[in-house]
Parts: structure tokens; C-alpha cells; sequence
């Protein structure tokens, strides 16, 4: 059987929905010892901000029941190196990107939109809305404002070229987070990645100290599984027009089921990297046999299906 | 640095050994084996494909031999819950191994004396490269140390391969009462040690470094950081270490590491960010003359 | 070495910090088929309303990754069979007794109080503040509108007998525990309990429908540990003073240690009772080998000990 | 019901054998073993100590033997994860069961005619349950389903412990074409049975009820509901089931069953909450003479 596996997202065409998710993957030049990155629906890349940014201190990272705690605080080198360095080798494999931007103030995410939008090759821009709000007085993230974060989305949106989609990435840990969706969808983003790692804790038993520096992490991995597929099961009911990236846990290629019955129309591949180098390409086979053991022949077939009490697929 | 990049592989252990303190896993990975090159680890996924440890253990290779068309052995002693699992494996079971890992060793163009240094488990990964140093013809000696007799690693194959071996143990049940570092002056002057090597705790490569200085001979050091990927794409694993260009930037250990030069490594400011280094709250880049970002950029 | 267990919890004092989690333990009975109920520092029986409830439709359950998700929606046979039936069973054997009340209202809130009040023998009233709001419009539970919760807290404390510790069960998906937490206190709740199971879904990949009638379910286990041990530690930052019942996951002492650590005075186990009948007694165990391998005499000392840099326990 | 509560062991694998599709484990774990009677399941714990797999898979008891102080063998279909990790095990690993668990079958105390009707692994609980019935001097009769020949549960067993052994298959790979209850109306008339025991998926339980209703004659069935816990803490397993006197109650499988009367389970309405039961939305209780709330209290 010939399975089409291709899926979009707004403008955005993709040959199948296996991406990877933001931090996750850096900008696929590390997998691509593992696997040709041209292979996979797209690369998201690590979220740019406009300088160099040296993240939080070590301890970064704890491990805790199928998942684990970062606070890895955007490292990066900054938006010239990676349009000079890791956009154009991403490109030059084939690979599709797209680019995840973190801004440190609504300006710089316009600054950031008007930058990559600039570059010709590049497949979507996704919003990074996990970043610390600096106008917020108690430090919350831009997500924690359903209005703050959609001044952010519709200023990336205004700086961006027009034909390139803009996704807003949500957070689950958020007063409302179907709200939260609503007020980026009218604010006019094309797509909704979700979910963000969800903010937890570990304290070691040996030393009584918390395990990641700063004390509070992102937790992610399977762990998360039901509230990433809960909260793309709520907006897709809400906002069915909507294309969803879903992502949180995605280990085999039944997550990948999972998601996109639940309402995604492309899937996220992110902490099961760090523990499965190949993961994406492995998954992306496990989803294709598993459409071919159920006889769906197209990919698109299953966006939503678990809202649809007895459908045929 | 190593050709090619890693693989990995589900690979049937050949066995499992003891070894004082410490367990001994050898398995059959013949892409593995044909790359590595000393100071290089593997990361072993740990627990089964249902487990809720996710993360990969990293391990240094300690031998290499050509076997089954190529096998990897690494040493490990039970600490949490991924060493307790790998200590019950047996032969024929599979094991999900990525490698190698990292940054090997740089080994001397000339024949120079070399003195390795090693504590606990971190003395693994400085038996292949005895071997590939005496190869090029170098003079190696070994100060190997551990808390106790049997946490010091493979005495008998040290004092095989090396010109001398000096031990030392926390409890003096071994070898001399004390730290490495208090025989390694010592070591280094009778040895006329041109450069250093050594790998363990981050308190030990701080002090080693330290000595290393003080005879104005260099030293190459191999971290052990918690990794969450090993390949190089979770930016768990940074440390502060200074470029050639002076400048400090946060470098993942796991591929511009786990072997850095010992004094580039900011040891008083691992766990923190340094104020000056590249990116830190409030740093400024100059424009255009911003410094290059990676470690790599400039090497 | 002479470990000395106790812990309090306002005017409850308790031989030792492990406690049962409403819910999962039913009123010990069955569990007391694998150990002492009386060994245990308290049972918190399961939530109990005024009538009996029939609970909602199977499928209740679902297995997820270090988790599961459920939804029994409070079945139970209601007060009147709980004081002459389970209560006095509990007692009789020496156990403590924590008792849930869940109230479809305030007003039957305060009545469950008075009711359970009147019992002699009773160590404290646990307030499920995650039952649904009959008198918000949109089915939001007293936990996610803090002054509705608070308003349900003072009502118990004014119903309940005075020397009866009131403890606030918290969630954790709210728009901000902490506020939810200090409202509650404010309302003189005694003590905290928190973290409810997390809202989250799975979608059966076989059949393509949700795991668990309903949809949405309540997850909880170990996956969710993180998540309870933050909330436990910014909750203890904000309150230091105010004891809580931590739970989410707590499956071995080490766990325990954790969450006092974190700012627990006790900590009850839940779903792992349900994998491990005999979880209660191992994890006591277990904890009381690791206060001694640390040279802690108190278990209490170790309460809030990770906010404490370099303490000596 | 069983004397004794169930306990929970740490035991040994004694073997592992592929029967047909199944497979079968036996453990040694006397203190089930003596508290064992026919109908009651064990949970088994699987995925080791460290498995994401938290929950236990609930599995009949096929058979007890007083080997090595007492034996419990039960079989099982990989069907997911759990068992995936069962049929790997082998001898001398250890497992950690809890059993016995659950309401065992109601015996008759006559010598009556008893015809059991099992489906698939569903059969597996009613070998234990032939012996006790021929213990008593009853006439066991068997009628065993299946999708195909190899799913069809010990037949031979079957042939040798009871009158007459009936088999059907889905496929006709075996016996007679099609499903248990096109062949169990002339099997009651033919075998004069007096009562039918039967375990299976739950549309098959109810076909079953209908025909051994039309044929007046009582019905006890074993359910398998998806279980948590096993033990009745969690209140995930529940079905309807009507009362003698008349009320309908939602009872947990795990100890109110799973074997119940199959007039008294309503099929139709499992996987809702019937609008009648005692605490449904909007169901009223009269005041003091509200009806007792648990099956058990007017057992
Ligand atoms: C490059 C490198 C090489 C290493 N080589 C060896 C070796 O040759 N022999 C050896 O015995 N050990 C070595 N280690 C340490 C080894 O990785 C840890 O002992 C091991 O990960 C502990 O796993 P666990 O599940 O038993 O412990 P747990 O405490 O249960 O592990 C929990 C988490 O913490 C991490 N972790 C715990 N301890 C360490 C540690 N000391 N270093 C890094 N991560 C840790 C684990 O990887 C895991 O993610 C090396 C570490 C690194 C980074
Ligand atoms: C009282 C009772 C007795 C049983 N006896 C037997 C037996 O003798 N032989 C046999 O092969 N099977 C039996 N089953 C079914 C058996 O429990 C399941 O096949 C098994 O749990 C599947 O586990 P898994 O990890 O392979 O499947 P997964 O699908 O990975 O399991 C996921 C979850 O769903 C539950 N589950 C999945 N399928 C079933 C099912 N059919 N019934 C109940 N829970 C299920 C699991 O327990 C687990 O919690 C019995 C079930 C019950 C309730
Ligand atoms: C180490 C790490 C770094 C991450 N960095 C980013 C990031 O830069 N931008 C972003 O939007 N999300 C980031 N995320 C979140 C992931 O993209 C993803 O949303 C989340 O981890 C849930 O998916 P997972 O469970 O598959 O990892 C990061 C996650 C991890 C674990
Ligand atoms: C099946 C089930 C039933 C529960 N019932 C209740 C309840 O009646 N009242 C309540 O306050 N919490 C209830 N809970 C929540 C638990 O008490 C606990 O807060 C939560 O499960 C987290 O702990 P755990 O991860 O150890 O289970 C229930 C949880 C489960 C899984
Ligand atoms: S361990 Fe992931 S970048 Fe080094
Ligand atoms: S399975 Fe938990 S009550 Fe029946």
C-alpha cells in the first residue's frame, strides 16, 4: 500500500508529520550522524534569540520517572550565527526548518521575525512564548497572559514575510490554555505547537538539595504524554480550523497516533532524542506501519479522528 | 578528533566480569570499536525499552580489541538505579550503545614522558591511551587513586604498561595514605613528565591541574558531567572553559569535551556562569567584532 | 540509632510521616490484608459525600508512561455508610483516620464537616477542593478560583469541631498554587495537602478513542512526582510555617525524604498502593533506613531541609 | 468466598512453556497456592523495578500444584507491553505476585450437571474449577472457543477431565465452525446440565447468559474488566449488577467478582452508569430507608 504521508500546516507542506521539537535537536547537524535529516517532516530548531546567550548554571538536568527536569535558559549563539552558520547547513541537507525565535521583549521577537523572514528557505516560525515576560512584575512568561502573549504573536506576525506561517508555542502549565490558543489564533497565528515542558522539581535524597540549579526545571518525556495529548485534544475541539504540532513524550510511533487522533496535524519528536539518537526516523516507521496495519492511506486522514465517535480508520 | 561520527548499535554482550569494586561489560560492536579513539565514551540506554530511567548512562571505553570483528569493554561501578540494572546483564543479552562519544585524548607528535592520572572509575579511559602512547613510542607512568584498595582500577595492568605506578588511597589499605595529588609532584619530577593526563572527579582534575601548573607542564583533563544525550543537542552538560581568544564560553562537555586542556577548564566556576563569559546577564557583544561562539570556531 | 518518626500536623500528631492518599487506599480495610493499618501514620479514606454516588461510566482507567490516568468521580456509598461501617472498622484497629469530604456544594460542605465532627476518634478533616463547583458556569472546580476555595475552607472550619485540624487539598493544574494555598490558609485552613492527580488524556491508539470515558482523566503516579515535590517547595517557601501532606508519585523512602525535604511534614502514598499493596510498609521502611544512613534522629528535621543551603542532616 | 486474604510474594519462576498461542508461567508460591480457589486470579507485577509499566496484570489461575511446597500456573496471550515482558521471563527469575484475588466460583453442594464455556484465554480458569466440580461427584461438560485451533485452550485437558468436550473456532480451523453459544443450547440439552459456568469477553458472557436463560438454568460468570488495582482500593473496575433486591449497584470486578451470576450482571448498560443505579445522577435515596450500598452486605 502506498501511504501519503504528507501533511500541512497552514502554507507549510510537509512529506510527513515527524518533526523534531525546539531545544530538542539542536539545528539537526548532531542527528544527522544518525539519520538523514532530509528524511523527517522538518527540524525545529533551538529557539534564537538576538544575542549570544549563555544560559543557566549546572546542574542543567535531572533524570525522573520516564522523563526529566532541564533548565538550560536558551543557550545560544545568538541569531547572526546561526543564519550564517546552522540555517544554511540545515538547508543545504534538504532539511526543512523551522525556526523557533525567543525574544526577551515583544520588540525583539518583531526583530527576530523580520531576520529569518529575510532568509529564503525557511518553512514557519515558531513562537516561543515560554520566555520570561520582562515587562511582567513577578517574572511570569509571555503564556502566562493570554493578552501579552498575543501581542507577541501578532507582532511576529506583522514582521514576519507574509507567506511564511507563524506557529505559536503554548505552555500547558497556564491558567487556561484553550484560551491561551484562542487569543494567538486571533491574533493571527497560522498554527499551535504544544506542549512546552511543564514546570516541576526534583530534590536529590542523597544531598537534600534541589536537583537543577535554580531549583524549579521543565519537566519532559513520556511523563507529560497526557497532559500534551489532553491539551491538543482541547484546543483541536475548540479551534478545529487550527493545524496543531503536538508534541510532549513522543517515543513510538503510536504516540504519534495518539496526537494526531487527538487533533495534531504534525508531531514533535523532543526529549526521546537525548535517549534515542535515531528516534525520529524510527517513529516515523512505526507511524507509516502502524497507518498501513489500519489500511488509512492518508496521514491527514487521522488529524481529529478521536473526536469522532466511530470513525472508520 | 575522531573521522568518523558515532553509531549506534544493539549489540549482544560478550560478558560481564567483577572487578574489585567495579563491573566489566563487554560487547560485540565492531562500528564502534573501528572508531574509537582514546578518552572516548559510549552511552548505554538502561532498563529496557519500557523503562522509566530514559536517559543513557555514559560510560568511558576502556579496551578495544579485534574480536568478533571488534568489541568495547567499559568499567562501571553501581552507583543508582542504570548501573544497578547493567551489573545483572548477562552474556547474549542486547545492549542499546551509542558511540563513541567526544573529543579523544590529542595525543604528543614526539616520544615525550607522560604521566597519567587517574581516580576511581575515571581511570578507565587512561589504559587505552597508555597503550596508544606507548605505541608512539612515549614513556608512560600511572598515579592511580580510590578510597580504597579495591576502588583503585587495575593496579596489575598499570605497573604492566607503565615505566612506574604509583597508587594512592583515601584509607591507606593501598599503595600510599593520601590523594594523587600528593604523590604526583613527585612522580612528575623522577619521571621528567613533559604533559599530564588524567580524569576523575572535578574536585581531583581541579588539583591536578593545579600541580600540572606549578611544574609548567600541561594537562589534558577528561570531565564527568552529567549528560542527558551525550551527542551533543540538550546543552545539559556545559562548563566554563576559556579560548585561545581569552574569551569563557559554557561548552558542552559531551562533544567539545569530555578531554579539555586543564587549564582553559574555569574549575573555581563550574556550576556557576561565569560573569564574563560569552552571553552571560549583562555581557555585550561588540557588534561586529563579536567573538566567535563555539569552542570549535577557534580551534 | 533510635529514629524518632514523628511528625505533626497542627494539633494531629502522628507516629511516623507516611500516610495514605484519598482515594487509594479505600478506608484501609482491604490494604490491612497485607499489613498493621495501625503501623501507618494515618489513613486518609476516600473522599465521602453526603449521598451515595455511582461514580462515572468505564472505562476509568488507563495506564500511561510511569502513571495512569482515571476517572472514578467520587463513587462511594455516602456519609451515613461511612461513620457506621468504615470509620468504626478504621478505629477499631488503631488506625488514624484523615477524612476526604468532597461536598457538591459549600453548604454540603459545612454539613460533611459537622457530621464528621461529631464523630469521637477522627484526627483531621481533608477538604477535596477538586470537585466540580456546581455554582461555576463553566464546571470549574473549587480549586481553580481561590476565593471559592477559601470560601469551602472557612465553611468546614466553622462547621468543624475546633481541636479538628482542617487540611486544604490542593491541585496543581491551577492558574497559581500559591495563591491558592495562602487563600487557604488565610481561611484557617490548618494544614495543606496537595497535589491532586494532574487533568490529562491518552488516546487508545487501537481503537482511536479516548483511553477513559469522559476524556480527560486525573493523572497520577511517579510521572507526576515532579510536578508535586514544586508545588510542595514554593508552597512551603510561601507558608513555612503551615504543614503539608505531600503526594504525586511517592513510590520508594527515598521519595519521602524528598518530598520533606521539599517541605512536607507528611507524605501519603496513593496509586503506588495500588501497584504494591504492602507500598505503605516498604516505603516506612525504607525511610526510616535512610534517616538512619543519614544520622537524622528527628524526621522532622528533615522538613523543608532543601531550603536550607548546606544543612547538616 | 476465601478464608484467607491474599498475599503478596517475591517467587521464583519454575518454568515458562509456549502452549499453542499461549503461554504458560508457573511460580512457586505456597501461600497462594493453599489459600487458592477455582475462579481466583492473581496480579503479577511486571516490567521490573524500575518499569514505566506501573500497574499489575490481573491473570486467572490455570492450575495449583503442591509441588516444591506449592505451585500457581497461570497462561496468558501477549497481547501488549506487560505480557510482551512476561513471555520473556525465565526460569528462577523472580516475579512478584499478589493472589489469591477475587471471588472464587460458587460450588454447587449437589452433584448436578455442570457444563463450562470458556473463550479464548477465558478457558483457562475453568480447569481448576472441572476438578473441584468432579471432586463433588458433578458432571463437567466443556464448550471451548476460540478465533482459531491454536487459541482454542487445551483441549486435550478438556477430552480427558470432563463428559464431553464441544469446540468451535471462528475460522472452523477447529471443531465447529463459528462461536460457543451456536453449539451450547444442544450441549445443556444433550448433557441435562443443571448450571453453566463460563468466562470469556464480555459479549460472549452475555450470548452466554441469553442461552443458558432461555434454558432456565443458572449462569455464573468471570469477567475481565480492566484492573488497577486488584484489590478493591482504586474503584476503576466496576460494572452494573443488579442486587437480589433489585438495586442496581456499580461493584468492583476485582472483589465483588469477577465471577458473578450472569442474570444479575447488565451487559447491556456496562461501560455506563444505568440512570437506576443506587447514586446516579439524579437517583434519590429514601431517607432511612435508603438501600444498603454494597453487594456484599446483602450477600
Ligand atoms: C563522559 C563520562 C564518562 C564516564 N565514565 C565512567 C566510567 O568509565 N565508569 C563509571 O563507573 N562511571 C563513569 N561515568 C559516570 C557514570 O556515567 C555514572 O556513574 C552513571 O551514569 C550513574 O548511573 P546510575 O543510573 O547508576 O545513577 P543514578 O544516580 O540513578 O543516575 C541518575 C542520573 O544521573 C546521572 N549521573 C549519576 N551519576 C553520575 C556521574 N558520576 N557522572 C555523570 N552522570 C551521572 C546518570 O547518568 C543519570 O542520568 C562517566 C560519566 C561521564 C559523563
Ligand atoms: C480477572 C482477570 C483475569 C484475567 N485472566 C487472564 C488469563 O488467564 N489469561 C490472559 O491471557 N489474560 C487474562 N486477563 C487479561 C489480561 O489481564 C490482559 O491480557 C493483560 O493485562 C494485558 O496486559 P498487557 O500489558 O500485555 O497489555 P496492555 O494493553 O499493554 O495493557 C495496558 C493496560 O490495560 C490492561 N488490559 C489490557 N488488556 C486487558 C484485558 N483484556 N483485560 C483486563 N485488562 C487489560 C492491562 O492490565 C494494563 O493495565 C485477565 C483479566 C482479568 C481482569
Ligand atoms: C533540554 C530541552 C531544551 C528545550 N529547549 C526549547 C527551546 O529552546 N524552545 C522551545 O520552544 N522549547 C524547548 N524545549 C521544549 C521542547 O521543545 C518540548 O516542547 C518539550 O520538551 C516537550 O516535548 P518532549 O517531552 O518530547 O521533550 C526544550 C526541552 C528540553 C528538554
Ligand atoms: C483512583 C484514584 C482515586 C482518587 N480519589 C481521590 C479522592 O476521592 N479524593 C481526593 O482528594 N483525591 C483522590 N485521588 C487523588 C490522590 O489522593 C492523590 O492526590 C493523587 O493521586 C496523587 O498521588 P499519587 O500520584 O501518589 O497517586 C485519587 C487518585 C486516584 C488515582
Ligand atoms: S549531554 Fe547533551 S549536549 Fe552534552
Ligand atoms: S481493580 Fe481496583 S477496585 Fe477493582
Amino acid at each position: 500500500m502506498n501511504t501519503d504521508l504528507r501533511v500541512r500546516l497552514g502554507a507549510l507542506e510537509l512529506p510527513n508529520p515527524v518533526v523534531t521539537a525546539a531545544g530538542c535537536a539542536g539545528s539537526g547537524r548532531e542527528l544527522a550522524q544518525f539519520f538523514d535529516i532530509a528524511d523527517i517532516g522538518a527540524v525545529t530548531t533551538k529557539s534564537v534569540m538576538l544575542e549570544p546567550h549563555a544560559g543557566r548554571p549546572a546542574p542543567r538536568m535531572a533524570e525522573t520517572p520516564s522523563g526529566m527536569l532541564s533548565t538550560t535558559g536558551m543557550q545560544g549563539p545568538g541569531v547572526d550565527v546561526f543564519l550564517q552558520r546552522d540555517l544554511p547547513w540545515l538547508l543545504a541537507r534538504g532539511g526543512r526548518a523551522i525556526v523557533s525565535v525567543a525574544g526577551s521583549g515583544t520588540a525583539e521577537f518583531g526583530e527576530l521575525a523580520r531576520r529569518i523572514s529575510a532568509e529564503p528557505g525557511v518553512g514557519a516560525i515558531e513562537v516561543n512564548l515560554s520566555c520570561p515576560d520582562p515587562a511582567d512584575p513577578d517574572g511570569r512568561r509571555f503564556a502566562d497572559d493570554a493578552a501579552r502573549a498575543a501581542a507577541v504573536v501578532s507582532t511576529v506576525r506583522s514582521h514576519a514575510r507574509s507567506d511564511l506561517p507563524v506557529l505559536a508555542k503554548l505552555a500547558a502549565d497556564v491558567p487556561d490554555v484553550v484560551a491561551l490558543a484562542v487569543a494567538c489564533a486571533e491574533a493571527r497565528a497560522d498554527g499551535l505547537s504544544m506542549i512546552n515542558t511543564v514546570r516541576g522539581m526534583a530534590v536529590d535524597p542523597r544531598t537534600l538539595r534541589p536537583a537543577v540549579a535554580g531549583g524549579i526545571g521543565g519537566l519532559s518525556g513520556p511523563a507529560i504524554r497526557p497532559l500534551a495529548v489532553g491539551c491538543v485534544y482541547r484546543v483541536h475541539e475548540a479551534l478545529p480550523e487550527v493545524p496543531i504540532i503536538g508534541m510532549g513524550g513522543v517515543r513510538t510511533g503510536g504516540d504519534v497516533v495518539e496526537f494526531m487522533a487527538a487533533g495534531a496535524s504534525a508531531v514533535a519528536v523532543g526529549t526521546v532524542n537525548f535517549s534515542d539518537p535515531s528516534a525520529c526516523v524510527r517513529v516515523l516507521r512505526e507511524f507509516t506501519e502502524a497507518l498501513e496495519a489500519k489500511g488509512v492511506r492518508r496521514a491527514g486522514d487521522l488529524v481529529g479522528a478521536a473526536h469522532r465517535p466511530g470513525v472508520g480508520v | 578528533m575522531s573521522d568518523y561520527g558515532p553509531v549506534q548499535v544493539r549489540c549482544p554482550v560478550l560478558n560481564v566480569r567483577r572487578v574489585d569494586a567495579y563491573y566489566a561489560i563487554t560487547v560485540v560492536a565492531p562500528g564502534i570499536a573501528e572508531r574509537f579513539r582514546s578518552g572516548q565514551f559510549v552511552s548505554v540506554a538502561v532498563g529496557g525499552d519500557h523503562s522509566s530511567t530514559l536517559l543513557r548512562r555514559p560510560f568511558a571505553i576502556h579496551d578495544v580489541k579485534p574480536d568478533y570483528g571488534g568489541t568495547v569493554e567499559f568499567l562501571f561501578a553501581v552507583r543508582g538505579t542504570g548501573t544497578a540494572w547493567l551489573a545483572e546483564r548477562r552474556s547474549r543479552d542486547l545492549l542499546d550503545v551509542v558511540g563513541p562519544l567526544g573529543r579523544p585524548f590529542p595525543l604528543p607528535r614526539d616520544p615525550v614522558n607522560c604521566v597519567l592520572v587517574g581516580g576511581g572509575s575515571g581511570s578507565a579511559p587512561l589504559f587505552p591511551l597508555a597503550q596508544s602512547l606507548r605505541r608512539r613510542g612515549c614513556r608512560v607512568d600511572f598515579v592511580l587513586g580510590g578510597a580504597s584498595a579495591d576502588r583503585v582500577f587495575s593496579a596489575i595492568t598499570a605497573r604492566r604498561i607503565a615505566e612506574t605506578a604509583v597508587f594512592t588511597t583515601d584509607d591507606g589499605s593501598f599503595g600510599t595514605r593520601g590523594r594523587v595529588t600528593d604523590v604526583l609532584g613527585r612522580v612528575i619530577e623522577e619521571c621528567r613528565s613533559d604533559v599530564v593526563y588524567t580524569c576523575g572527579p572535578m574536585p581531583m582534575l581541579r588539583a591536578v591541574t593545579a600541580v600540572a601548573g606549578t611544574h609548567g607542564i600541561p594537562v589534558q583533563v577528561s570531565v564527568e558531567e552529567t549528560m542527558a544525550c551525550g551527542t551533543g543537542i540538550c546543552m545539559t552538560c556545559v562548563i566554563p572553559v576559556v579560548g585561545e581568544d581569552g574569551i569563557t564560553r559554557m561548552v558542552r562537555s559531551c562533544v567539545d569535551g569530555p578531554v579539555f586542556r586543564g587549564e582553559q577548564v574555569r574549575f573555581d566556576d563550574v556550576g556557576t556562569i561565569p560573569f564574563d563569559a560569552l552571553g552571560a546577564p549583562g555581557w555585550k557583544g561588540a557588534g561586529s567584532s563579536r567573538p566567535a561562539e563555539s569552542a570549535r570556531d577557534i580551534a
